[in-house]
Order: structure tokens, then C-alpha cells, then sequence
């Protein structure tokens, strides 16, 4: 009766996700120190990102196919944790200077974590839900976790009643397919009969998850979430449910049998409208957290393109786009996320100007993750974006392929621009620097060495990509 | 006339489940209001006082006076209430209570009758459901809306209060009123109530002690009814528990803006609140109609006539020395009638073996109700604090606990 | 009844109390002037947080008859009934205080028979003064059984009372210089009787109580008061004593009788609300025993020492104070010369005590501040006069 | 027209009329108390099914507990009723007509899929399929919310703890 050794293997990252954050709140009593929740809390990642190994070396489904282990979901658990790990380790001189609870906040962390790992590994609808809704929980309450701050206040509920509004599609689009199939299990969604009622689950399961990664129309949360929520929060929101819920999405298309076909138009008209929007409203912006949050719409728009060219390098270049794009973003937010100073009250444009001078280094830094972000040569954005374009062109999208390019000549608008003021306009006022923490310093030194790591050598993670057993069972 | 005999046939379910229901609810409507003059009596006895003595032989007739002042006191609706939901809390109060009673079985066999040459067959107690214990929580559950909506339809402070606490503690109590019978339904199998009290007949220890859940199995219930007899007492807005309705805080909780009969309907909700679970306790911890005597003790089937007969003996002593003239003539009546009723029982045999189980159950449940009144007379009143602790704290934990080691005695020791 | 402030959730901006997600304001509870438990028509303005008492203001004055304004226009006698309605339910002792204080004025003094009985009255009326504060607590608190059973031994004493001088609740049992009337035939039998009969109820009582845990739950820890505050405040009377303050008059400025008898003052360690109720509940005993002394040492003599019909005090004041059942009952008489007295003030207990009330209420949930309440026992007779 | 047809009409005509007043109402405990009708014509439609656990723990779960704590905000907050408020125009030209379509849609897609969905297995309808399905097959979701509540527990902790 009892499942196998193995299978909780191949799990193991979830089960110690969620001991950890399980742990972290029953520590909570006892432990008055910052330090040795922020320590357990690393440990604690470390572990599970470690633990993906783990799940690595026992492929296969567990706990009746519910949930199982395959290339694809090793990938995502390995950035999630890692993204998990990183965010861990940048927040502590943030959570000591806004003076926030360290126990909780990690838990949340872990929860988010394992709730993410849980969505990029399920085989089946409702575990993934439930993987989908305990990330999405974890990021409301993270959103508000600066109580004393209206903003935050504003974020958390913004995003949990736009958040629960996508879920209740999300779940709705569960019944139907279930109403029509027969099953939850995604390999096994073929339809019992033929009619409409299938294709509007998938629709509104596709809108669920749009809103989760924040894919035009349903990306007016994101700059107010963002904004409002403590940078750190940000960044891992920026960087992990994206890619969990990608991580599904994909899933979803490659492996579900009622998803072949048509639906490649859908994602060249919602990757379009992502790019724009995220683009153009990046371009209005004056605040660094808005721009970030609107060009991670922007970004999501580029990785809805590969969808659209639906083909096996098309799967290939998401992933490596998301991690490009995690390591960049979270680098990015990192900045932001100490330079914003006590209360977040630094943020906008002109508080970075003149940064090339005060801080070089950080300067430095950040113009790297903004230069990934635009997909310029040895970053590793530029070969995420590579991809895309390939794969795109693969499928015979010329149309799209030349609009991702009109994107990213306007995106290079808005990232110059952030790069200009640090480097050539002179401060409005004498500030003083800020010098970074060592953990700081560490996140932003892991994410520049991805960054520019994977700008030289992408073929270990594009051959571990193209994988055509990636989704296997 | 034959059609309609034929009709009434053709659906003699229906007809039996509706003559059943009309008993059952002038049974339990007179009860309660008897049941209000029992607590009343004991309570003027535990406090050395005598009680209601002036309308009728020893306030017998008192509940009736009740009843009637109710009846045609001035109803006021005060200002500002929300008519709909006022009306409505005492209505769901009174409604959900009885339709509760309308799983418990009263007795083992099947009441046989014969009507026009037809045979009929029918259980005691109106429905026999596969879930009963369920469909019971679910009316327990819905029951809290009849005091919270009372509370915030009054469109006053005091009542809100009341209604807010009430609605807190019986959530709170209720989970651990739910998880305290989980090991008994472990031990039957079933949700069946009949099967559970099934599963509880027999002896053991020799034959000397009954085979009910409370001692005997796997693992005696005996935290599990220990959680559920306190819960209980809590869900029922029952002193030391009576927050809701605390007149020393609260004023009267959350039935403070009620008169005449919608308060009426409040008082007899809870009572038969109290007749509910006192049944549900016998039920499911004390073997329901199960005897506590081995059968083979014949003597003991007389027990229920003995009873009558004395009491009908102390009615009618008491009686002729009585003060007043209605006493002198309905006292000894009565007498007269529990002695021939006991008679009957003694020289009818099937009669008297018929009424051994509901004895037994209804001897359990009166038990039961002593207590209650029993607590109401001797224990404070806990704090609202206290009372949340207690059921977080000190019951859910107990009664998962419960839970636990009742499977583990399964498991390891199987069924019995 | 009451009015709320209620803060939506998340405001943005003004207002110096933090904003949280969910914050919300304190809300001000009014209790009584009709409310079962605040013993007659005292009003207290709550501050609530949640269930807890952040804060409470005392309102008083419902039930001013303006007594000391009274005394201005009676003659001393006249005035010895108006007494008796301060504190209602110990008029005995209300009664006792003003005849010693105008006998003091006088400078005369009661014959020792008439001490004795006056302090054996008194020490009933003591016990039948506690009885009431333990029925009306355990009520507040939720026991219905002891009021019945407390106002069953209360009758007795008023039975005692009534036998003795024909009422029961507003004596007026004492005259200045001494006594109207002598003991009564059967007195000292019956007084025997109800204090033999007490001793065994007393134990009935705590039976019911002392060990209870939601007695215990919901007295210990209640309410509590320092030794140092109670003194800083002026609380007197079984309050004072449980808060670890060895302070009676009976023992330090014995008057009537009482340094004649041997008897105990028991003093409480924690000051909260079940020290106090172990506090009286001794004072009782310690009452029994002082009783059961007197009516073994009824001295023979007059019961009225040598006073005119009219009394004209010469000028002067005085202060002269008992130690009432609630605490110290002072009254301060200044003469004129005349036939009235010229100001009348009276130091009641019950408003003096009902002082410590916020400080006792603070950060307690508002089941607490109706114990709170009921063990100051005050009666707003004497707190409003 | 069978009983059992009869029975059914009625609970979904209660059903869809709770919905409507949960909508149309203008206090929230009003809105509560119509939900609450939903919730236990919905129940007497899973006991028609013969679901009968479904059924009680729908009225325990939804009818009683989550119900009971919805009331009990209200009646917290005090609130009040709402204000009216015109329909907003998109929700007029746009809302009404496409959640009309919607449902219609729905309807047709259903009717036409009548005999296919009957061909779905019915595994839980009795309490020991439902714990077979629950704790056999499902645990792994099961247990992962138990975790998905207690970060639930975690943020209300979280977002309404008084400061000390």
C-alpha cells in the first residue's frame, strides 16, 4: 500500500520544500535570531536545489502518475530552487533593514518553492492546481508583506483578487475538460466525443495561466504587484512562477493530445499583444520597479512566441530563456532591491543617475542583467532570444519573427535609457553609496557569471533542451 | 372512500412517514415542554428551593401556562431589525433542531401493525439513512445559523455579541464534535446509527459488562465521549458554555430582542438540541437500547415496570396528602394509571419485551438531561477565552488523538 | 448602546495608528446603566480592542440623593435612618459609624452591653454583607447555586435582624449613645444557631467553588492589584487585605467592642480576584468567631447611656471611621453648635474602591470586567449617596 | 415525470434562484443566506446522484463551516448595505451577452455530450470509493493541501498580527 522508496524520490524537492518551510514556522518560537533563520533558510534551499539531483537520477511518474520526475521537470526544479536559493540569500539585509519577520517570510518562500516545483512537475491537473494555487497564495501574502506600507497593502490585494479571479478560470477550465474527457491526467486528455466543450476548457485554462505569467490581456496586475511588493518578493516572482507555470504550459502543449493543432494562432496573437503592451508601457515609466515589472510582461510575450512556433526548438529556447531570464531578472531586482534604501523610497529614475560614479561596480552589474534582458551578444539573453528567433523562423513566422524584432528595438529604448542615466547624467543630489552586503554582492555575482556563463556556452543547456524525451514518462 | 383507501395504500410509505413525523412532533413538543419544567424542578431542588408548585399538582401544568403566555404575549419587532432574517433565525433555530431527531431510532425492532387486514411494517424513528450520523452534523452545522443571523438581525449590540460568540464557539466545537465520534464510526464501519448501535451488542468480561463503546473494543471510547459529552455541552449553548446567552455580560445574547413565541421557538430549539445529542451520546457510546445487564438475568426485562410501579405508588401516596383539590384527584390518577401501566407491562409479555429497548435508550437519554441540568446548577460560567482554548487546545488535539489510537487498536488488534 | 468606529481595511495615508492589511479601530462599549452586572445603575464606558479592555471610564451619579446635603437639614437622629440607605445591604454598619462619630462629637460613650450587641450586629450584618457579594459574583461569573444557597443563610441574619428590631434591610438599629432596644430573649440562642449552621455552609460553599477550576479559571490571575497601588489609591476593606495589606480598623482603631474579641485578619498575596474571595470568605469565619465570642460576654447594664432628646454637639468636628464589610467607612461631622449638624461628609468604601476599577480592568477580555465589578463588591447607594 | 425528476427541477430551480439573489441582493447577509440556499440545493442534487457522503459534507463544509465564517465576517465587519451602482457599460454591452453565450454554449455542449459524460466511470459516489479515490490515488494532491491550507493559516497570521 505504501508507495515506494523511489517514488519519493522523485518528489524529494517538493517534500523538502515544504518540511523546510514547515520546519521554519515551528523554529519560529524558539529562535529569536535574523542570522540563523536566514542560514537555515539557505540550507534549506541548498538542499532541495541538491535534491534535484535526486529526482534526476529516478525519472518516472509517482503516486499513481500524478506527479513524476522527467528532464523537463529536473529543469524547472533546479531553477526554482535555485531561483528560491538566490532570493533567500539576497533578502536578508533587506528583510533587517524594513525590520520584517525572517521566519515567516522565508516559509513563504519555501511554500512558493515547493507549490512552483509541485506545477512544473505534475502530470495532472488537479496536483498541478494545487501547485499552481500554493505559489499563488505564498505570492499574495509575500506581496503584502510590507504591512506598514499601503503600496503593499494595494499589491497583496490586487493581486490576490485578480490572482483568485484567473484561478477560478483556471479550475473551471479543469471541469470542463474533465467534463469531456473523462480525466485529469494531461497524457491521457483525449476527448470522449468531439464538440466545443474541450476547446473551451483548454481556452480557459490558457487564460488562467496567461495571468499567472502575465501574458497581455491579462498583465494589468503586474506593474502594481510588482511595484508594491518588497523587491526581493519581486524578484521571485519575476523568475519563478513564470517559469513554473511555463513549465505547465508547455507541459499542457506538447503532452496533452487535445492541444495539438490551432492553437498556435492563439499564442501568435497573445504573444503579440504581450510584446507590445509590455514594450510600450515600459516606455511611459519612470519608476526602475515599473519598468522591470513591464518588461517582464514584454518578456513573457518573447517566450509565448516560441509557443507559438510549436516545434522542438521552440520548447528548447523557452527553457533556456527562462533561465537567461531568471538569472538576469533576478540580478536586475537585486539591485533595485538595495539601492531602493530604507522603506523603498529610492526607485526612480533620477535616484540612479549617477550611479556609475557612486558604485561602479553595481552599475556595472545592473547594465550586464539590462543587457541580458535586451539580448545583446555574450549575455545570455542574447541567446535565448536567438532561439526564439529560430524557432520561430523554423516554423515559417516570418510576420512574428520580425515583430519580436520591432520589440526588441523598442525595449532597447527603455534599457539604454536606465543605462544612460547611471553612466552620463550627473545626480540631482549628493547621495551617499550604499555598498553592498556580502550576500548581496554574491547574488549579484552567481547572476552575472549565468548571465555571461551562458552567453559563451548555451549548448550544454540547448542539447539538454532538445531532449526529445524531455517530457517523458 | 374506497378510492381514496386504495390511494392511501398504493403510498402507505408516505402516509406512515407522516403519521410517524405528526407523533414524533407532538411527542417532542410536549417533552420539551415538560423537559423545561424537569430542569427547572431540579435545578429549585439542587438550590434548596421548590420550583414552579402553584399552576397545577406540583407545577405540572406550569409548561402549559408557558406555552400559553408565549402564545399571546405582545410580539414586538423592534426598530431598524431586518424583518426577513429576524423571522427567520428562530424559525431555522426550532426547525433544524427537530428535523435532527427525525434520524435517531428509538428502538431495535420494527413496529409491526396491521391496518383494514393489510400488514405494516415500520422502524422506530422516522428515517433509517446510511449516513445518518452525517446528515446530523450537516443540521448541527446549519444549526449555528439560526443563532448568529438572531444575533445580527436584532440590530443591537448586546444580541451581535452573542450571536458573534455563539457562532464562533459552536464552529470551534463542532470540529471537535465531529472528530470525537470518528473513532466510534472506525469501530462500526458505518454512518448507519443502527449500525453502530448493532455493532455494540453483545457482553464481554464473562458477560458481565455490555459490549459498548465507551468501554469495550479495540479501544474504549472513553476520550472520544469524554471530547464529544463537552462539545457537546458547548454546541448546545449549555452552562458552563452558555456564553451566547451569558445575562451577566451579554445581557441575554443573542436572543435579547426576542418576545412571546420567537423566543419560545429559541428555548425549545435548544431543548431539543440537548435531546439530540443526549440521544446521539446513548447512541453511539452506551450501546442505544442495548440493556446493561447480561439477557440471560431474566428479572431484568421487569425493570421498567418495577419503575412505574413505584413511582405510581410515590404519585399516589403523595397524592392523598396533597394540598390542593385538583392535586388530591390528578396526583392519585395518575398513580393509578403508571400502576396499571406496569401491571400491563408485567402480564403482557411481547408488549414488555417490545418496550425493553426503547426503555433503555429513553433511560440513557433522561440520564443524560440530568446531567445537563445537573451542570447548570453547580459549574460557573467559562470565559470566552478559556472556552476557545479549551476547545483548541485541550479537545481537538484529545479527540485527534482519539482518532489515532482507535486505528491503531483497529490495526493492530482488528475489529473486536 | 454603543457606538463603533470601524477602519476600512488598507487606508491609505493620515492617522498616526499604524494601518495594517486588516486593521481596525477600538470600539467603545457602553456597560450599564442598565446591565445585569454592574449592581445597580453603574456605567462603564469600555474601550474595547477586540475583546480586551484597552481602557474604562467609570460613570457614577445615577443614584445621588445628595445624602450629605440632607444631613444638613435634619437634627442628628434625624438623620440616622438616611444611613442606612448608602450602602443598602450593610445598614447596620452604615448606622454604627454614624452613632460612634456623633457620639465622639459628643463625647459620650455607649454602655459596654450596648457595645457588644452593637458589635455582634454588626459582625452579622458583615457576613450578611459578603453573602450578597458572593451570590451576585458567583452569579456574574456564571454559578446560579450559591445565590440561592448565600441568600438562604442571608435570611437567616435578616430573620436575626428583624426579630431584633422589626426590619430588615434598613435597620436602623442602633441609637446615638447606644441602643433602643436590648436583645431580644432568644438572640443569643439563635445567633448560636445560625453561626454553628454557617460553619458547615460556608464549607458547601467552597465546595462549589474554592476548587472549581472554572472558578479558579475565571477568578485567578483577574484583576489584579498591587499591595503599592491599593495603598496609593486609598482601596480599603477586603481588597486592601488581599492585595497583601495587613489594614483593618477593627484591629488598628478598635471601636465598639472589638478589642475585646480575639479574631483574625486574613490577608491575600496576589491581590486578584480569588485572593479576595479567599479574603472574605475568611472574614466570614473570622465574623462567626467574633460572634460566637459576643454572645458569651453580653455584659449586663443599660443599653443607652445618658443623651438629651435634643442633641446640640458643641462646636467642633470629627472624624471617625469603622471598618464597614466593603472597606473604610469614615465620616467626618462638623458642628456648629446647633441642633443639626453644619456638614456631614462620608467616606464611602464602595467609592473609593470602585477607583482601582481600571486599573484592575486594563488589558482583561469583558467577561473579566464583570468579575472585576462584582469582586469590588460595591453598592452604588454608597458609591452615588 | 418521475419523482426523482421532480425533486431535481426543484432543487436546480432553487439552486439557480439562490444564485440570482446571491447576485441581486443588496446586503451581504442576504447575499450569505442565498449562497447558502445554493449550497444545500446543491447537496439535495448530489444525494440525488446518490452521493451521499458528497452531499453531507457538502451542507458540513460549505453549507455549515465556510458559510458560517462568511456570516460571520459580515456580521464582524458590520457591514452594510452596498450602494448601487449602475452596470458599467463594458459589463453591459459586453458581460451580459457573453456570459449569455457562455451558457448557452455550455448547455448545447452538454446536451450533446450526455451520453459520453454517462460513459465517465463513477468511482466516488459511495463514501468508501471517495476515501479509496482520496487516499489511494489522490494523497499525494490530498496531502500537498493540507500544505496549501497552512500557508493560508501562515498568511492570515501573517497580514493580520498585531505588531508588539
Amino acid at each position: 500500500m505504501f508507495p515506494p522508496r523511489e517514488e519519493f524520490l522523485r518528489v524529494l524537492p517538493i517534500l523538502i520544500f515544504c518540511g523546510g518551510g514547515t520546519l521554519l514556522m515551528l523554529l519560529q518560537p524558539f529562535l529569536r535570531s535574523r542570522t540563523a533563520f536566514s542560514l537555515l533558510a539557505l540550507a534549506g534551499s541548498l538542499t532541495a536545489v541538491v535534491s534535484v539531483g535526486c529526482s534526476a537520477a529516478h525519472p518516472g511518474a509517482a503516486f499513481y502518475g500524478l506527479i513524476g520526475s522527467d528532464p523537463a521537470s529536473v529543469f524547472f526544479e533546479f531553477l526554482v530552487g535555485a531561483v528560491a536559493f538566490l532570493v533567500i540569500l539576497g533578502s536578508a539585509s533587506y528583510l533587517e533593514r524594513e525590520s520584517l519577520a525572517p521566519a515567516e517570510f522565508y516559509a513563504l518562500i519555501f511554500f512558493a518553492a515547493a507549490g512552483m516545483c509541485v506545477l512544473a512537475s505534475a502530470r495532472e491537473m488537479l496536483t498541478a492546481f494545487i501547485g499552481l494555487e500554493m505559489s499563488s497564495i505564498s505570492s499574495y501574502i509575500l506581496a503584502g508583506y510590507r504591512r506598514e506600507s499601503p503600496k503593499a497593502a494595494e499589491s497583496a490585494l490586487k493581486y490576490f483578487l485578480l490572482g483568485s479571479f484567473a484561478t477560478a478560470f483556471f479550475l473551471y477550465g479543469i471541469a470542463l475538460l474533465y467534463g469531456s474527457t473523462g480525466t485529469t491526467v494531461i497524457a491521457q486528455m483525449t476527448p470522449l466525443a468531439p464538440g466545443l466543450l474541450p476547446k473551451l476548457g483548454l481556452a480557459l485554462l490558457l487564460i488562467g495561466l496567461s495571468f499567472k505569467v502575465a501574458a497581455a490581456p491579462f498583465q494589468l496586475w503586474t506593474p502594481d504587484v510588482y511595484e508594491g511588493a518588497p523587491t526581493p518578493v519581486t524578484a521571485l516572482f519575476s523568475a519563478g512562477p513564470k517559469a513554473a507555470t511555463f513549465a505547465l504550459l508547455l507541459r499542457i502543449f506538447v503532452e496533452m493530445p487535445l492541444a495539438a493543432g490551432e492553437w498556435t494562432r492563439i499564442f501568435w496573437i497573445l504573444a503579440v499583444i504581450t510584446m507590445f503592451a509590455g514594450n510600450l508601457g515600459a516606455l511611459l515609466q519612470t519608476n526602475v520597479k515599473r519598468i522591470l515589472a513591464y518588461s517582464s510582461i514584454a518578456h513573457a510575450g518573447y517566450i509565448l512566441v516560441a509557443f507559438a512556433a510549436s516545434n522542438e526548438i521552440g520548447v528548447a529556447a523557452v527553457l533556456f530563456y527562462l533561465l537567461a531570464y531568471a538569472a538576469a531578472k533576478l540580478g536586475a531586482f537585486s539591485v533595485v532591491a538595495h539601492l531602493g534604501g530604507a522603506g523603498e523610497k529610492r526607485i526612480e529614475l533620477d535616484d540612479f543617475a549617477g550611479l556609475a560614479q557612486r558604485q561602479p561596480i553595481a552599475a556595472a552589474a545592473f547594465s550586464l542583467f539590462l543587457l541580458s534582458l535586451l539580448g545583446i551578444p555574450v549575455t545570455a539573453g542574447f541567446f535565448g532570444k536567438f532561439y526564439i528567433f529560430k524557432a520561430a523562423l523554423a516554423s515559417h513566422l516570418i510576420g512574428l519573427a520580425v515583430l519580436l524584432g520591432v520589440n526588441s528595438v523598442i525595449a532597447a529604448y527603455y534599457y539604454l535609457r536606465l543605462i544612460i542615466v547611471m553612466y552620463m547624467r550627473e545626480p540631482k543630489e549628493e547621495t551617499a553609496a550604499l555598498p553592498f552586503p556580502g550576500a548581496v554582492t554574491t547574488v549579484l555575482a552567481l547572476c552575472a557569471l549565468a548571465t555571461v556563463y551562458f552567453g559563451l556556452f548555451p549548448n550544454h543547456i540547448i542539447a539538454f533542451a532538445s531532449n526529445p524525451r524531455l517530457f517523458g514518462h | 372512500m374506497t378510492d381514496i383507501i386504495n390511494i392511501l395504500r398504493q403510498h402507505s410509505f408516505l402516509v406512515i412517514a407522516l403519521v410517524k413525523c405528526g407523533l414524533l412532533l407532538f411527542i417532542l413538543l410536549t417533552v420539551l415542554a415538560y423537559l423545561s419544567l424537569f430542569e427547572r424542578k431540579v435545578l429549585a431542588h439542587i438550590q434548596s428551593r421548590w420550583g414552579p408548585y402553584r399552576v397545577g399538582p406540583h407545577g405540572l401544568l406550569q409548561p402549559l401556562a408557558d406555552g400559553l403566555k408565549f402564545l399571546f404575549k405582545e410580539d414586538p419587532m423592534p426598530a431598524g431589525v431586518d424583518r426577513f432574517v429576524f423571522l427567520l433565525a428562530p424559525f431555522l433555530s426550532l426547525a433544524l433542531a427537530l428535523t435532527s431527531l427525525a434520524v435517531i431510532p428509538f428502538g431495535p425492532q420494527p413496529l409491526r401493525f396491521s391496518i383494514l387486514g393489510t400488514q405494516y411494517e415500520t422502524s422506530l424513528g422516522i428515517v433509517d439513512l446510511n449516513i445518518g450520523l452525517l446528515v446530523l452534523f450537516a443540521i448541527t452545522a446549519l444549526g449555528v445559523y439560526g443563532v448568529a443571523l438572531a444575533g445580527w438581525a436584532s440590530n443591537s449590540k448586546y444580541p451581535l455579541l452573542g450571536g458573534l460568540r455563539s457562532s464562533a464557539q459552536m464552529m470551534s466545537y463542532e470540529l471537535a464534535l465531529t472528530m470525537s465520534v470518528v473513532g466510534v464510526i472506525l469501530m462500526a464501519g458505518s454512518f448507519n446509527l443502527r449500525e453502530i448501535v448493532t455493532a455494540q451488542e453483545g457482553r464481554m468480561f464473562f458477560g458481565l459488562l455490555p459490549r459498548w463503546n465507551v468501554i469495550a473494543g479495540p479501544f474504549p471510547q472513553i476520550i472520544g465521549f469524554f471530547c464529544y459529552f463537552v462539545a457537546a455541552i458547548a454546541e448546545t449553548n449549555r452552562a458552563p458554555f452558555d456564553l451566547p446567552e451569558a445575562e451577566s455580560e451579554l445581557v441575554a445574547g443573542f436572543n435579547t430582542e426576542y418576545a412571546s413565541f420567537k423566543f419560545a421557538m429559541f428555548f425549545m430549539g435548544e431543548y431539543a438540541n440537548m435531546i439530540t445529542v443526549s440521544c446521539l451520546a446513548t447512541i453511539m457510546f452506551f450501546g442505544g437500547w442495548t440493556s446493561p445487564f447480561p439477557s440471560a438475568w431474566s428479572w431484568t426485562h421487569f425493570i421498567p415496570s418495577a419503575l412505574l410501579a413505584v413511582l405510581g405508588v410515590l404519585l399516589l401516596i403523595d397524592g392523598i396528602r396533597y394540598e390542593t383539590i385538583l392535586g388530591k384527584l390528578v396526583l392519585p390518577g395518575v398513580g393509578t394509571a403508571l400502576c396499571a401501566l406496569s401491571a400491563l407491562l408485567l402480564f403482557f409479555a411481547p408488549v414488555n419485551n417490545y418496550i425493553q429497548g426503547p426503555f433503555w435508550f429513553l433511560l440513557k437519554v433522561f440520564i443524560f438531561i440530568f446531567f445537563y441540568v445537573w451542570m447548570r446548577g453547580t459549574l460557573p460560567r467559562f470565559r470566552y477565552d478559556q472556552l476557545m482554548a479549551i476547545g483548541w487546545k485541550i479537545l481537538l488535539p484529545l479527540s485527534i488523538a482519539n482518532v489515532l489510537l482507535t486505528s491503531l487498536g483497529i490495526l493492530k488488534w482488528g475489529l473486536r | 448602546m454603543a457606538e463603533t468606529t470601524q477602519n476600512g481595511a488598507g487606508q491609505a495615508g493620515s492617522g498616526s495608528a499604524p494601518h495594517t492589511l486588516l486593521g481596525a479601530d477600538e470600539l467603545i462599549l457602553n456597560m450599564g446603566p442598565q446591565h445585569p452586572s454592574t449592581h445597580g445603575v453603574l456605567r462603564v464606558k469600555l474601550k474595547l480592542d477586540g475583546e480586551r479592555v484597552a481602557g474604562s471610564e467609570c460613570v457614577i451619579g445615577y443614584l445621588h440623593r445628595g445624602v450629605e446635603k440632607i444631613a444638613e437639614h435634619r437634627s442628628y437622629q434625624q438623620f440616622a435612618p438616611y444611613v442606612d440607605r448608602m450602602d443598602y445591604v450593610a445598614a447596620v454598619s452604615n448606622g454604627l459609624g454614624y452613632c460612634e462619630a456623633v457620639e465622639k462629637l459628643m463625647g459620650v460613650e455607649a454602655p459596654p452591653r450596648a457595645k457588644v450587641i452593637r458589635t455582634l450586629l454588626t459582625e452579622l450584618q458583615r457576613i450578611a454583607s459578603h453573602l450578597l457579594w458572593l451570590a451576585t459574583h458567583a452569579l456574574d461569573i456564571g454559578a446560579l447555586t450559591p445565590l440561592f444557597y448565600c441568600f438562604r443563610e442571608r435570611e437567616e441574619i435578616l430573620k436575626i435582624l428583624e426579630k431584633y428590631c422589626g426590619a430588615r434591610l434598613t435597620t436602623h438599629a442602633f441609637r446615638i449613645g447606644g441602643l433602643q432596644y436590648d436583645a431580644y430573649d432568644t438572640m443569643e440562642k439563635d445567633v448560636e444557631r445560625f453561626c454553628a449552621d454557617f460553619l458547615k455552609r460556608i464549607v458547601e460553599y467552597e465546595d462549589l467553588l474554592t476548587g472549581n477550576r472554572i472558578w479558579l479559571g475565571r477568578t485567578k490571575g483577574v484583576g489584579v492589584l498591587s499591595g503599592e497601588d491599593a495603598i496609593a489609591m486609598g482601596v480599603t476593606g477586603p481588597v486592601l487585605r488581599a492585595s497583601g495589606v495587613q489594614w483593618d480598623i477593627r484591629k488598628a482603631m478598635p471601636y465598639a467592642a472589638y478589642d475585646q474579641f480575639e479574631f483574625d485578619i486574613p490577608i491575600g498575596k496576589n491581590g486578584d480576584t480569588f485572593d479576595r474571595y479567599v479574603v472574605r470568605m475568611e472574614e466570614m469565619r473570622q465574623s462567626v468567631r467574633i460572634c460566637r465570642q459576643a454572645i458569651g460576654k453580653i455584659p449586663a447594664g443599660p443599653i443607652l447611656a445618658k443623651v438629651g432628646k435634643v442633641l446640640k454637639p458643641p462646636v467642633g468636628e470629627v472624624y471617625h471611621a469603622i471598618e464597614a464589610p466593603k472597606g473604610e467607612l469614615g465620616y467626618y461631622i462638623v458642628s456648629d453648635g446647633t441642633v443639626q449638624p453644619y456638614r456631614v461628609r462620608i467616606r464611602p468604601p464602595s467609592f473609593v474602591n470602585l477607583q482601582a476599577f481600571d486599573k484592575m480592568a486594563r488589558g482583561h477580555l469583558v467577561a473579566d470586567v464583570v468579575a472585576i465589578i462584582g469582586t469590588l463588591d460595591i453598592v452604588l447607594g454608597e458609591v452615588d449617596r | 415525470m418521475t419523482p426523482q425528476l421532480i425533486v431535481f427541477f426543484v432543487l436546480a430551480a432553487l439552486a439557480v434562484l439562490g444564485a440570482v439573489t446571491l447576485i441581486a441582493a443588496r446586503h451581504p447577509i442576504h447575499s450569505a443566506l442565498a449562497l447558502i440556499v445554493v449550497m444545500v440545493a446543491l447537496a439535495g442534487l448530489y444525494l440525488l446522484q446518490g452521493a451521499e457522503f458528497v452531499a453531507a459534507v457538502q451542507i458540513i463544509v460549505y453549507g455549515g463551516a465556510i458559510m458560517v465564517l462568511f456570516v460571520f465576517v459580515i456580521m464582524l465587519l458590520n457591514a452594510g448595505e452596498e450602494e448601487r451602482t449602475s452596470l458599467s457599460r463594458i459589463a453591459r454591452v459586453a458581460g451580459i451577452p457573453l456570459a449569455l453565450a457562455l451558457s448557452g454554449f455550455l448547455a448545447a455542449a452538454v446536451l450533446r455530450s450526455s451520453h459520453a459524460a454517462a460513459q465517465a466511470p463513477v468511482t466516488a459516489a459511495s463514501t468508501r470509493g471517495l476515501s479509496m479515490l482520496l487516499f489511494r490515488e489522490f494523497v499525494f494532491p490530498f496531502e500537498l493541501t493540507s500544505f496549501l491550507i497552512l500557508v493560508a493559516i501562515l498568511g492570515a497570521l501573517v497580514l493580520a498580527q498585531r505588531e508588539n
